[in-house]
């Protein structure tokens, strides 16, 4: 199956181009643009594990050595599309739009930080594995049924195949040849469980057969592959010609959570020792010089305004106003029915723990 | 323009037409499909079958394909569908075929369907109505006849209705498809063609939360809804010829209770029969005790009695009539209460 | 993808043998029980039909069209392998060694009627649609944990691949190679809903590939076609080379079940029309004359027996002891808790109904 | 030879360890591992991992990957599977990573795991045990925290147990795996590191459907069970101080409920206040009220009271504390019962 699903490269670990075919898409803005991105990402997430260790923040989810895969797909979004991430794409909305401030309060406990910023439909991370995908099924079919050209996007992970809702909502999405793109990022392993013991297929793009639909396999630390896949993606979602799925083959270098002990299952140093090898944004890096668009000026630059932009956002998050129990009760329901206004003034009329 | 109208019946000088249950429930499907495009209607055979019980009869041919939808198999898949639907503003009324089916689409109803507009601070609401007939004593094979609302009414987030005449269904389903928030219809088979009544065709709404007092009565009160309305009835009949008055009601609404009518009434008779065809462990039976413990505890003249479907699966249609409740049960409960 | 997976046919509509490789299969005794086995199939259920509208029994799901598939099917099981059918699969089970009378009191409301003769592992049929596989995995989980050679074989349809317990039960069953076949009656419909609103593929075949298992796509309405397809997949099953997906495709004449119109969604004159050509007895006994094993005295002496025993089912079904409502307290646990024992106390001291 | 021992700890003479209320699960676990190799454990990352709570550490390299078995991420396929397995003579131990994740698998347990024995009139039967951590106050991301207890009391056919000690849970679990039904073990994961006690390293069993009084007192009984156990104590501790003494009660076992050790406590107090952590409406709150109804309606001298949580999802964690029962609710509840 792996000759069916080739892995889609674009720009190789040494950061060649796979193709003189590929010159002419390849900017220098949208280098930029990309280690942008990218780089923001990193230094997000990095200070989401530092945060946490302080212990600043409760458990936390790190994506890194998926920022590729993140970005590369969140940047294929127009402006109206639809984004339904896990809990491990705050990278993938953070790129999209979402709000470093609220990206950081979800850590936090706060369901403030779950709530998307107006000018972008994000919805908050599915917990549950794989039941955003009938979601995005829904919300995309919903699109066609206003007969705008917009679309859909859901993220999940390899483990999530596993799942009847992964299921149901590809069938779903393949009969109403609804306009979303189903991207897995396959990072070989949920928690501790390894790819080959969640499936017997030797990719999760050939799932796609299944459905009828076109299934990609890309290489997730590629943006270019995966950005030109997403891509190629929407296109057709947008042309009416239906969903895809997207397998990009990725490796998620540290623990499942901060929580996680990766030692427990896999050789964690191996896997560290192959991080100057495959990191994407390193690959990025190699690009530039071989493309002579290795601008260290800019980048010194980008990356202070980053680390300014992520310090402030942290401050701002540990100013944020209080969190109010009164908030559990006002969103239940529109309307408060009565046993819910009860139970508040019970407790709110109270001394509380 | 919403008439809101809460009498038994419909008013003097209404247009009206006369329906059974299931009739009363098309007409308000069809009402909010023509008035609102937002409105869809989608589930298993609900489309060119006009749906296995003819719920949805001719509502294809009359709004055609895109409003309303054959699905695939796939209750988690076409729920969780409605989800993004109702996310993208439209308004989904999701059929499941039988009650006991809904349980694959119990994940996307637990965690998605109710915390939608929690987790985001109302950011994202779901305006989506779930239909489901359900209970026992049609003859129909196994799982088809669970009795299930306890499981919805201990979910926060989803507001819980079942009618017991046509007049309530089609305004119940009217005011369910025009909350803002999630609701589950609950519609009792075995009265689908039952007693027919006159049915307003324009729109009304019959509101959430409020039961009816069915009949009235001084010495004990009954509650009940669905098809054990009538059981409950008759059995208040029957009472009446030994001059033991029963004040009746249906409680039309699940979550959230009517806790005025189950007060007064209780305060009223001071005692108490509640009649539902669910197990009796953890039926909402148990929940409607509490809310009397809460409210009427002083003036409670004797335990409050429980006529309930068993803590057994719902059997075979053989001795299905022997698990559900009928009127004789419910008059030995009156007699307890009475005779306490 | 219907190239990629071909109907599968050794006996043609016609009667004759698609390849003379296939002579030495076809022997008069194989002959002779397969028609056996169908007849009896179709006798039971046309008695069905019959009580049923007699108001004999309640609702019914009538299999007629599908006896190929049912006993082709059956038929490749060893006596302790485990069968799980669904409701429409009683004429598999009755192939299997089902007890007819149970077979029918099942239809009249009796819970004894879905209590398996202690012989054949027989599982009651599931109603939820597709929850049978996931059991079907587990039960031939466990034949391989004890060391047997054991295998399970799942009935569904074409409606339930949309469920995610299809997904499930065959993604678990492939990961631990365990030995059971999927076996998937096609006949089009989901009660109305016609197989391209469930799906978007082509075929339910190719949906093995999802899990990297063999998918085989056969005429369900040729009974030796599905005999030989099932028994290999048992012989790899038994072999330890996990599960195999089969789509016999077949045509249900009558309606989903007794209570159900199938004019409302489907030409039905048009599917009688076809009967003459496609029914799979009809198709039997033409291959019978074609190899001149066309026994007119022993078949009219086995129809008759048949008959017979149908008759004898029935009257016994009728006479059966009358239901007792205790059944429904004293099999909910070994021991009746004292809710349910008190409950049954209170019941049947009383006057009931 | 199974010793039968229903004190709060371990006699005098037993082999102990100490232990904390999950070392007990694993010890119990290992325990009916090594003794029945028709017993098995499933579900995600209870392999190599040791699980995410680490309540099967060790438990692989101990009896192999046919025993300890890492299951695809498929609740309603794993869970399917160990029916399947259960039917055809094995013993599975299910584990569902959180109670939260239970919901994909709610149509196996519904339709399946409760129903199977009556439905082939014990033909086949299904000894199956369904671990899942549960409960907030850890600090957990959402639906992780969810206290669903009553969606499975309410469900004929499956019996719901829920240990507050380590001795308790050792002797539990063993019971559960020996049962002949499929048991729900919840397992309050706030208690999980809390206190270590004495533990038999030999097998035992604490006899399912029995509750236990754990403070004797005469004017109030309080019920809990779970994390809200510790929470009831600390509240009958400080009321001690006011000179009101509560009869405390770890109910153990929700389904079947301990009748007896309920209307015992409340005939000699005449005053209840029941905790749980779940939602109030429809909480086993209800059920317990409807059984000391039942049983006590004359010796109630205040209506019950119940402490629980409310009636909204269990929210984001920096506020959960503000939703989950703590002792201070739990004393003014006490008071409200005494004073009324
Ligand atoms: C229904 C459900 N079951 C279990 C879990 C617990 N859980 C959280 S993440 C995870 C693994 C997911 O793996 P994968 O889909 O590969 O995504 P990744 O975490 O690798 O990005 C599990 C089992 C859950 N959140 N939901
Ligand atoms: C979970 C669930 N949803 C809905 C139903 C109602 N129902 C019974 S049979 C059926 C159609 C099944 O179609 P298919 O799988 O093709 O099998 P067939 O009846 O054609 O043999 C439906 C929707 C059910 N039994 N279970
Ligand atoms: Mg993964
Ligand atoms: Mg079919």
């Amino acid at each position: 199956m792996k000759e069916k699903y080739p892995l889609m490269q674009i720009v190789d670990g040494s950061g060649k181009l796979t193709s003189d075919s590929y010159e002419n898409m390849i900017t220098e803005e949208k280098v930029k643009d990309f280690y942008y991105h990218m780089f923001r990402l990193r230094t997000y997430d990095q200070k989401g594990k530092a945060l946490q260790r302080q212990g600043r923040i409760g458990t936390y989810v790190p994506f890194e050595g998926q920022e590729a895969a993140q970005v590369g797909s969140a940047l294929a979004l127009e402006k109206d599309d639809w984004m339904f991430p896990t809990y491990r794409d705050h990278g993938a909305a953070l790129a999209f739009g979402g709000d470093m401030v609220r990206l950081y309060l979800y850590w936090n406990g706060r369901v403030e930080g779950a709530v998307p910023s107006p000018e972008r439909n994000i919805v908050p991370a599915a917990v549950p594995i794989a039941t955003q995908l009938p979601h995005a099924a829904g919300a995309a079919m919903a699109e066609t049924y206003k007969g705008t050209k917009n679309a859909a996007i859901a993220y999940f992970g390899d483990g999530a195949t596993s799942e009847g809702d992964f299921h149901e909502g590809i069938n779903i999405a393949s009969v109403f040849k609804a306009p979303v793109v189903f991207f897995n990022q396959n990072n070989g392993y949920a928690i501790s469980v390894p790819i080959e013991k969640q499936m017997n297929s030797e990719t999760i793009a050939q799932k796609a057969v299944a459905y009828g639909i076109p299934g990609v396999r890309v290489d997730g630390m590629d943006i270019f592959a995966v950005h030109t896949a997403v891509t190629d993606a929407f296109d057709r979602a947008r042309r009416g010609e239906g969903p895809t799925l997207i397998e990009a083959v990725v490796t998620r270098f540290g623990p499942h959570t901060t929580a996680d002990d990766p030692t427990k299952y896999r050789d964690q140093e191996a896997v560290e020792k192959t991080r100057d090898e495959i990191d994407p944004i390193l690959r990025l890096e190699r690009l530039m010089k071989n493309l002579d668009m290795y601008d260290e000026a800019w980048i010194k630059e980008t990356e202070q305004k980053i680390v300014d932009e992520v310090e402030a956002a942290v401050e701002e998050m540990e100013k944020f106003t209080p969190a109010d129990p009164a908030v559990m009760f006002d969103h239940v329901f529109a309307e408060a029915p009565w046993p819910v206004q009860e139970q508040k003034e019970k407790l709110l009329g109270r001394s509380g723990s | 323009m919403v008439l809101v109208n809460d009498s038994k019946q419909a008013e003097a000088g209404q247009q009206v037409q006369t329906m059974n249950l299931i009739q009363a429930i098309t007409d308000g499907m069809r009402t909010m499909l023509a008035e609102d495009d937002r409105v869809l209607v989608l589930g298993e055979d609900v489309g060119v079958n006009g749906g296995v019980f003819r719920a949805t009869e001719g509502l294809l041919d009359e709004f055609g394909e895109h409003r309303v939808i054959d699905t695939p198999l796939s209750e988690a898949g076409f729920t969780g569908a409605a989800v993004g639907m109702a996310l993208n503003g439209l308004k989904p009324i999701v059929e499941i075929q039988f009650l006991g089916f809904v349980y694959p689409a119990y994940e996307q109803i637990a965690t998605h369907v109710t915390r939608m507009r929690s987790r985001t601070l109302s950011h994202f609401t779901l305006p989506m109505v779930i239909r489901a007939p359900f209970g026992a004593g049609v003859g129909a094979p196994e799982i088809h006849s669970d009795s299930i609302e306890a499981l919805f009414t201990h979910m926060p987030g989803i507001k819980v209705v079942c009618p017991s005449t046509a007049y309530d269904a089609k305004g119940l389903l009217t005011a369910a498809v025009e909350d803002p928030d999630p609701v589950l219809f609950l519609e009792p088979m075995r009265l689908y063609r039952g007693k027919r009544e006159d049915v307003p065709t324009e729109k009304y709404t019959v509101p959430i939360g409020k039961g009816k007092r069915i009949r009235e009565g001084e010495d004990v009160s009954v509650f009940a809804w669905g098809a054990m309305v009538p059981v409950a009835e008759k059995a208040a009949e029957e009472m009446a010829k030994e001059n033991i008055s029963c004040d009746v009601i249906d409680l039309r609404t699940l979550y959230p209770l009517d806790k005025d009518i189950i007060s007064d009434s209780v305060q009223k008779t001071g005692r108490a029969v509640i009649v539902h065809e669910a197990q009796e462990t953890g039926g909402v039976s148990s929940e409607v005790t509490s809310v009397i413990n809460d409210t009427s505890f002083l003036y409670l003249k004797a335990p409050i009695q429980r006529v309930t479907g068993f803590d057994v699966p719902v059997p075979f249609f053989a001795i299905e009539h022997d698990y559900l409740p009928n009127p004789n049960r419910v008059k030995d409960a009156i007699k307890e209460a009475v005779n306490f």
